[in-house]
């Protein structure tokens, strides 16, 4: 029940602000702030009854829900995903307090929309079935699209148009994928059981019911290839990356750093959980392509950031070149890699979240965006030059922050792979890049406009509500980069686990043969030596 | 002795007559009129095999059958008045409102 | 024993926490705190160095496990050798003299504890950097005091610098280290994929039981080497040390003379096993680190910014240190570097105390005539000057002499050569700033009114000239002592020198360094100068290009810079994302092809009942004989 | 016997559907539909459904027929297209495509062997169908349904048929073409296009 509860919670919260009178925006605001931090408290709880020993699925919920297509209500959390709902508990109650001041209207709608984000993106994290994972991914878009399209900035029209035209095209090809693989699921344990005109009995969407080893190569190239495409665009990986900066640029505040902070993970959560568990022979195959284009869009994407003159922009470009080293790591397919993968996905929503954090208060107190029009601030904020610089640094992974952890582990992992070597040599180009084009913003942003000439801003430094909101931003970038052990052994475990199912592929015939549906459910995959 | 082939023939040319009027007549009210022949084509198919298989349920249905009509003559004649209220036609070939 | 070292980098950090969080309430007390913290940390390198005298074993402490993921495995351990020694007393040593000069020379500044706590971190990482274990822990270190430098040296960040402002200079120095980084990361992943772990211990014992190609060792050098050539500004990555100069002179002092910029060198007789069974590395190492030291001397001849001219001769000097390293004179190299980190803090904050006095000058040409006026910098600055110039008997002699000699051992007497002839260059300038600075008289206004420097630098000027004269007392040629290079024998071995004419070369060395000096007098030190011609342009071509520092920074910009800049804004946004992906892909075949299909489509959707019945009828049609078969 | 009688009907009600098809006033038409729907009524007594011929005669023949006459009458609808045989690529193609649809059914049926009717007649009364009617479950759901849909419809016909409020009236002129708007003016147009 822990996690139906953690899902549950914001959605109720989101229910309650509905009853909530509107004009009174200051309680609507201080309610969703209270029941998002009780998601928090709850989650870290969570965290502290999870036993990072084990690789396994844990506080696992596992029910009949629709028995006619086979579909089961599936939740459990691993080190995987326990520290992207993690990051997802923590960024949502910061998002809510740091959109205070900037939403004036339609609080109750926003902080309710903020919560049901919350609440899609936790369910995408924890589904252990199909049909419910393509729920919650569903259920992620619509708030968002309302938070850009509602409180967005004045092309937000056109950003929800490319954000949710995106997005559909890949989820409803994921959608005939996932309805694909569990007919073709089905077939293969009906043949495998000697029965292949009655598969319809053996249809199930359960995660742990597909047989991979049943799969044969052709179907996983083309499985893989679909569900590819709709998580690679919420990654964005390279060429799928154009709505990324629109959809930024457009959003409020706390749309951003939810977006690039927990939503671009979804992504690369579902390749771990999706592509590479179910399909690791077509991952093999397609790897290089992948990595290939991993690593342009590491360089692409802070090539790019470098010439921009719009300060959201340039961090959404930065997101591009950030989340290339995490599908870098995860396609070298080797232990460190992955996990330098996953721990960059935390490290990216903390360092990008704040870096969105920082760009919306600034802002606020100048209403530009423009790189050419800031500038003279450092002197005038003092803490918040400070603050905006370490989480620049963890963003520049820093070693000592946050990012540079997440970053090492990814490129060395791809460097100790031969394959995939060269490409971790280009991609950490994109490190000096990074360097080069967030000191410049840093420089541009706080420091002088023009050459030789010095502006010198008014604006009041932060009030304790927005200290309140970098804190812990700053907080965890410093303890991760410092102590990341709490991160790694977890994350090292399940990762582990990931590359030793796609390493384990027995030719023989299926031995202990389950005899219907719920059996093969309740067959844990966490047991591969066990079962097959 | 009537062979349902027989019923089946009757049944085809009275359908392929609707048909036609439908898709050749351009007065809208000709082209209920041939739906309501096409109607009746299928209710003397249904009819003859409700004889050969000796089920009335054949029968039951075009009961059914005249009741559809029934209402869908209610419903499209009352759209036709309203149409010819503002358009002053029933051509089919004038009226375009469903265009986009 | 191991929690007073791991205590060491400690103290610095302390500070520095403590400086940044309250360092407004503490006020003149931050100052004090900084100095209070890394004297701690000094005062235990010394307890440290004592128990080094005694007993030659190295001192591991491990601290905790950082990344442990698969087959890498991270631990922050420090290792304590004699070589890690030598280091904690430069770092600490002359770091606490120079917070203590910087108490004077920041006086009254707006950001007064922000500069003591930067400098804090900047000890604290550096110390971190000297003290790690393994290569990622140094990486650590050696990223952070980028940081640091690149914090200081935007540290008057308002202040125009050359064409752009302080922080523009901040920033080329940390992306031109972050280019070496680079390398330094991938020699780091290719080390570990070789040795499966990243400690030196491991690594040195894998080289020993011959696991270790030599074409790894020499590519993992290679790449450690590019590193080493952004941190410690050889050729390619020399370019932001000069522009590192606008920032604050103790910082000058501090990092990009005595310690930072050294790490290089260190970092490489640190990896002696590796650089020892990849020769090529080697020359590498060596000729980079020769052409590097002629280059910047030249450089350094037509140099007016008296704060570039030393960091030039930084560059020239780290040259030496890297001829030294390479040509497997590791002792000899980490000598000069001590010794270099005496005198040039001494003519760093010598210059300071000029341009303190100077109300900010750092124009040479806009100065003369200070040796009367200011004698004790005067005499200070001149030791100094002898001892960057090699000039015998000071501690730069001794330590140029061993680099030299080791060069000269190894074989290379082209190498030997180039460092000959830089030795006589850097005499030749050393001398022109000192002369240009200190005899004839006044060329400006602002020399009449001097500000006078505080007890507190002058006393430091002491201290470090004193260190200049004797510190060079520890390894003397011709066998008569080499207590040096037998303390850091157990870490880099002793390398002989047997069967050279030392004397010879001593003399040879000696002779152009007198002609050097000689000639800086007759055109600059005999006659009173004129300011305007010699901050004129120079006619002859090949001065100009001296002046103008090879064009080097320029060629950087048209050859990399712009093209970068061009490629990402023309080619890459602009072309491939705005038009091709999101607008050709996107709005037209995603967007605009769709609404032109469907508009032509919808044509077929007349409206008209009829055209409808039509449809459905050829639908059926389709229907019908689908099913009839 | 039955046969004969049978055809006599058939072509009686093949020829008033062709009248009714090709009329070009609608009364006529509307009138020969009538007695196409009367000689079907017949058939029905001669394929055992004595029933369905009584409903045929008293809803189709009666009612809806007269609902039809009654629209034909109330909206003066007269003639419309210009030309009895139109020359039409569209009347052509009808044509076609309805054949088309003709020789499949009988295409489709002529492959089915149908076996013969048994022999005398077998005549549902109103208890026999009745009694299916309404003992089926399916059925009697479909009944179920009928009723509402009944209720739908004279609803809807009660709302198409009211009087426009003057908005909508205003509403409606503003969504009109404007080409149509000129043709369409005349008090007494004749229903489509006037003749040339």
């Amino acid at each position: 029940m822990a996690l139906s509860t953690l899902i549950l919670l914001p959605v109720i919260a989101a229910l309650i602000l509905g009853f909530l009178p509107e004009s009174r925006k200051e309680l609507v605001r201080n309610v969703a702030l209270v029941f998002a931090l009780m998601v928090f408290a709850y989650s870290v709880g969570m965290y502290f009854q999870f036993d990072p020993s084990t690789p396994r699925l844990q506080f696992v919920e596992n029910r009949s829900w629709i028995d006619a297509i086979g579909a089961r209500y599936h939740l459990g959390v691993d080190g995987v995903s326990i520290f992207l709902v993690l990051l997802t508990t923590l960024l949502t109650p910061i998002a809510i307090l740091a959109s205070y001041a900037a939403i004036g209207e339609r609080v109750r709608m926003f902080n309710a929309m903020l919560l049901l984000l919350e609440a899609g993106t936790l369910g995408v994290f924890l589904a252990q079935d199909l049909v419910l994972f393509y729920v919650f991914w569903e259920v992620m878009l619509v708030p968002m699209y309302f938070i850009i399209g509602i409180w967005g900035n004045s092309e937000r029209l056109k950003a929800t148009f490319v954000f949710v035209l995106y997005t559909m095209a890949g989820s409803v090809l994921m959608l005939v994928a996932i309805v694909a693989l569990a007919i073709v699921n089905a077939q293969n344990v009906a043949a495998a059981l000697s029965a292949p005109g009655a598969y319809m009995g053996y249809v199930s969407f359960d995660i742990s019911s597909i047989r991979t080893e049943l799969l044969t190569g052709t179907q996983q190239i083309w499985l893989f290839a679909a569900f590819f495409l709709a998580f690679a665009i919420k990654v964005p990986l390279f060429p799928l990356h154009t709505w990324l900066p629109l959809a930024h640029t457009e959003a409020p505040t706390a749309g951003s750093v939810i977006l690039a902070g927990v939503l671009l993970k979804t992504g690369g959560y579902a390749i771990i959980r999706f592509c590479l568990g179910l399909f690791p022979e077509a991952a093999v195959v397609y790897a290089p392509y992948i990595n290939t284009l991993a690593v342009v869009g590491i360089v692409y994407g802070a090539l790019v950031s470098l010439v921009q003159e719009d300060l959201k922009r340039l961090v959404a470009y930065s997101s591009v070149s950030h989340m290339g080293f995490i599908l870098l790591g995860v396609f070298s397919f080797t232990q460190e890699g992955m996990t330098g993968g996953i721990v960059q996905m935390v490290n990216h929503g903390i360092s990008t979240g704040g870096l969105f954090l920082c760009v919306g208060m600034l802002y606020e107190r100048s209403h530009t965006r423009k790189l050419e029009e800031l500038g003279g601030t450092a002197t005038a904020m003092p803490l918040f030059a400070g603050l905006f610089l370490v989480i620049t640094l963890s963003s520049a992974a820093l070693p000592g922050l946050n990012g540079f952890v997440g970053e090492f582990l990814a490129l060395a992992g791809a460097f100790s792979n031969k394959a995939t070597r060269w490409f971790s040599v280009v991609g950490a180009t994109g490190m000096i890049l990074a360097a080069a084009y967030l000191l410049w913003m840093f420089q541009q942003a706080m420091y002088t406009t023009k050459p030789g000439v010095w502006v010198k801003r008014t604006w009041g430094d932060l009030t304790v509500r927005e200290v309140l909101v970098l804190l812990p931003i700053v907080l965890s970038a410093v303890g991760i980069g410092v102590y990341p052990a709490p991160l790694l052994k977890p994350i090292a475990a399940s990762s582990q686990l990931v590359l030793q199912r796609m390493n384990l592929r027995p030719n023989g015939p299926i031995h202990a043969i389950p005899s219907g549906v719920d059996d093969l459910a309740t067959t844990s995959p966490d047991l591969p030596e066990a079962s097959r | 002795m009537i062979q349902t082939m027989h019923v089946l023939w009757l049944s085809t040319i009275l359908f392929v007559i609707g048909t036609a009027g439908v898709l050749i007549r351009r007065n809208a009210i000709v082209m209920l009129m041939s739906v309501e022949l096409m109607l009746n084509a299928v209710n003397l198919a249904l009819i003859g095999f409700a004889r050969q298989f000796r089920d009335v349920t054949g029968q039951v249905y075009v009961i059914f059958i005249m009741t559809v009509a029934a209402a869908e003559v209610a419903i499209g004649l009352a759209l036709f008045v309203a149409v010819f209220r503002h358009k002053r036609t029933l051509d089919t070939q004038k009226i375009d409102l469903l265009r986009w | 024993m191991t929690t007073a070292i791991a205590l060491i980098p400690f103290w610095p950090l302390l500070g520095f926490l403590i400086n940044i969080l309250f360092g407004k309430r503490l006020r003149s007390a931050s100052a004090y705190l900084a100095i209070g913290m890394l004297a701690l940390s000094f005062l235990t390198s010394v307890a440290v160095f004592t128990r080094f005298v005694g007993d030659p074993a190295s001192v591991l402490v491990p601290l905790f496990s950082w990344m442990s993921v698969g087959a890498l495995n991270v631990e922050v351990n420090f290792l304590v050798d004699q070589l890690t020694v030598v280091m904690l007393l430069v770092v600490t040593g002359v770091g606490t003299l120079i917070h203590v000069y910087s108490v004077g020379y920041m006086h009254g500044d707006e950001r007064y504890s922000r500069f003591f706590a930067y400098m804090n971190l900047f000890a604290a990482m550096m110390l971190v950097l000297v003290l790690a274990d393994n290569y990622v822990v140094m990486f650590v270190g050696w990223e952070c005091v980028g940081l640091c430098s690149y914090l200081l040296i935007g540290f008057w960040f308002e202040r125009p610098f050359g064409s752009g402002t302080t922080n523009d200079a901040a920033r080329k120095a940390f992306i031109v280290n972050r280019v070496g980084d680079f390398g330094f990361l991938l020699g780091v992943f290719l080390i570990w994929t070789a040795v499966g772990g990243v400690s030196f211990q491991q690594t040195s014992s894998a080289v020993e039981s011959g696991y270790v190609t030599p074409g790894v060792a020499t590519i993992a050098t290679l790449l450690l080497f590019i590193g080493a050539t952004g941190k410690s500004a050889q050729i390619p990555l020399y370019v932001w040390l000069p522009d590192a100069m606008a920032g604050p002179t103790p910082v000058s002092a501090l990092i990009h003379a005595a310690t930072m910029v050294t790490a290089g060198v260190y970092m490489v007789a640190r990896s002696h096993f590796l650089f020892d069974i990849a020769p090529f590395s080697q020359n590498v190492v060596l000729w980079v680190g020769a052409l590097t030291a002629l280059f910047a001397a030249s450089m350094g001849v037509q140099e007016n910014d008296i704060k570039k001219i030393l960091a030039y001769s930084t560059i020239s000097q780290l040259g030496y240190m890297f001829m030294g390293v390479g040509a497997g004179a590791y002792a000899a190299g980490v000598f000069h570097l001590m010794t270099h980190a005496f005198f040039k803090a001494l003519l760093f904050l010598g210059a300071g105390a000029v341009i303190h006095a100077l109300h900010g000058e750092q124009d040479i040409t806009r100065m003369g005539g200070l040796r009367n006026r200011m004698p004790l910098v005067h005499g200070t600055f001149l030791i100094g000057a002898l001892a960057l110039a090699g000039f015998p008997l000071t501690a730069g002699f001794f330590s140029k002499d061993s680099v030299l000699a080791g060069v000269y051992a190894h074989g290379d007497f082209a190498v030997w050569c180039i460092g000959v002839l830089t030795a006589g260059v850097t005499a030749f300038y050393t001398f022109r700033l000192y002369f240009l600075v200190f005899s004839g008289s006044s060329r400006d206004e602002k020399g009449r009114d001097l500000h006078a420097p505080a007890s507190s630098m002058t006393s430091i000027l002491l201290i470090l000239a004193i260190l200049s004269l004797v510190g060079g007392y520890v390894e003397l040629p011709f066998h008569i002592l080499a207590a040096f290079s037998a303390f850091l024998s157990p870490v880099v071995g002793m390398s002989s020198h047997e069967g050279i004419p030392e004397l010879a070369l001593m003399t040879v060395v000696f002779l152009f360094v007198l002609g050097g000096i000689g000639v800086s007098w007759a055109w600059y030190g005999r006659r009173e100068q004129d300011a305007t011609a010699l901050a004129a342009e120079p006619a002859n071509p090949f001065l100009r290009t001296l002046r103008r520092k090879w064009y080097v920074d320029e060629i950087y910009e048209v050859l990399l810079i712009r093209p970068i800049r061009w490629t990402s804004r023309t080619v890459l946004w602009r072309v491939i994302d705005e038009w091709i992906i999101h607008g050709f892909l996107v709005q037209f075949c995603g967007g605009y092809l769709w609404k032109a299909i469907g508009f032509v489509v919808s044509f077929s959707h007349t409206g008209r009942v009829g055209s409808y019945a039509f449809g459905i009828v050829v639908g059926v049609l389709v229907i019908i004989s689908l099913i009839a078969r | 016997m039955s046969l004969v009688i049978f055809v006599v009907f058939g072509c009686v009600a093949v020829g008033c559907a062709l009248a009714m098809v090709f009329a070009r006033n609608p009364v006529y038409g509307a009138i020969a539909l009538i007695v196409c729907l009367a000689a079907l009524a017949g058939e029905y007594l001669l394929l055992d459904a004595p029933l369905l011929a009584a409903f045929q005669i008293l809803v189709y023949a009666g009612a809806i027929m007269v609902l039809y006459l009654f629209v034909i009458m109330l909206l003066n609808v007269r003639r419309e297209e210009g030309c009895r045989w139109c020359t039409d690529w569209r009347t052509y193609l009808g044509f076609v495509l309805a054949g088309l649809i003709g020789l499949s059914f009988l295409f489709k049926a002529s492959n089915v062997a149908h076996p013969a009717p048994p022999v005398g007649f077998h005549v549902y009364d109103v208890t026999g169908v009745a009694y299916t009617m309404f003992t089926d479950p399916t059925l009697l759901f479909i009944i179920e349904a009928l009723g509402v849909l009944l209720l739908m419809s004279v609803v809807g016909a009660i709302y198409l048929g009211r009087r426009f409020s003057a908005e909508e009236e205003l509403l409606m002129k503003h969504d009109r073409p404007a080409g149509s708007n000129s043709t369409g003016t005349a008090g007494d147009a004749p229903c489509g296009e006037s003749a040339p």
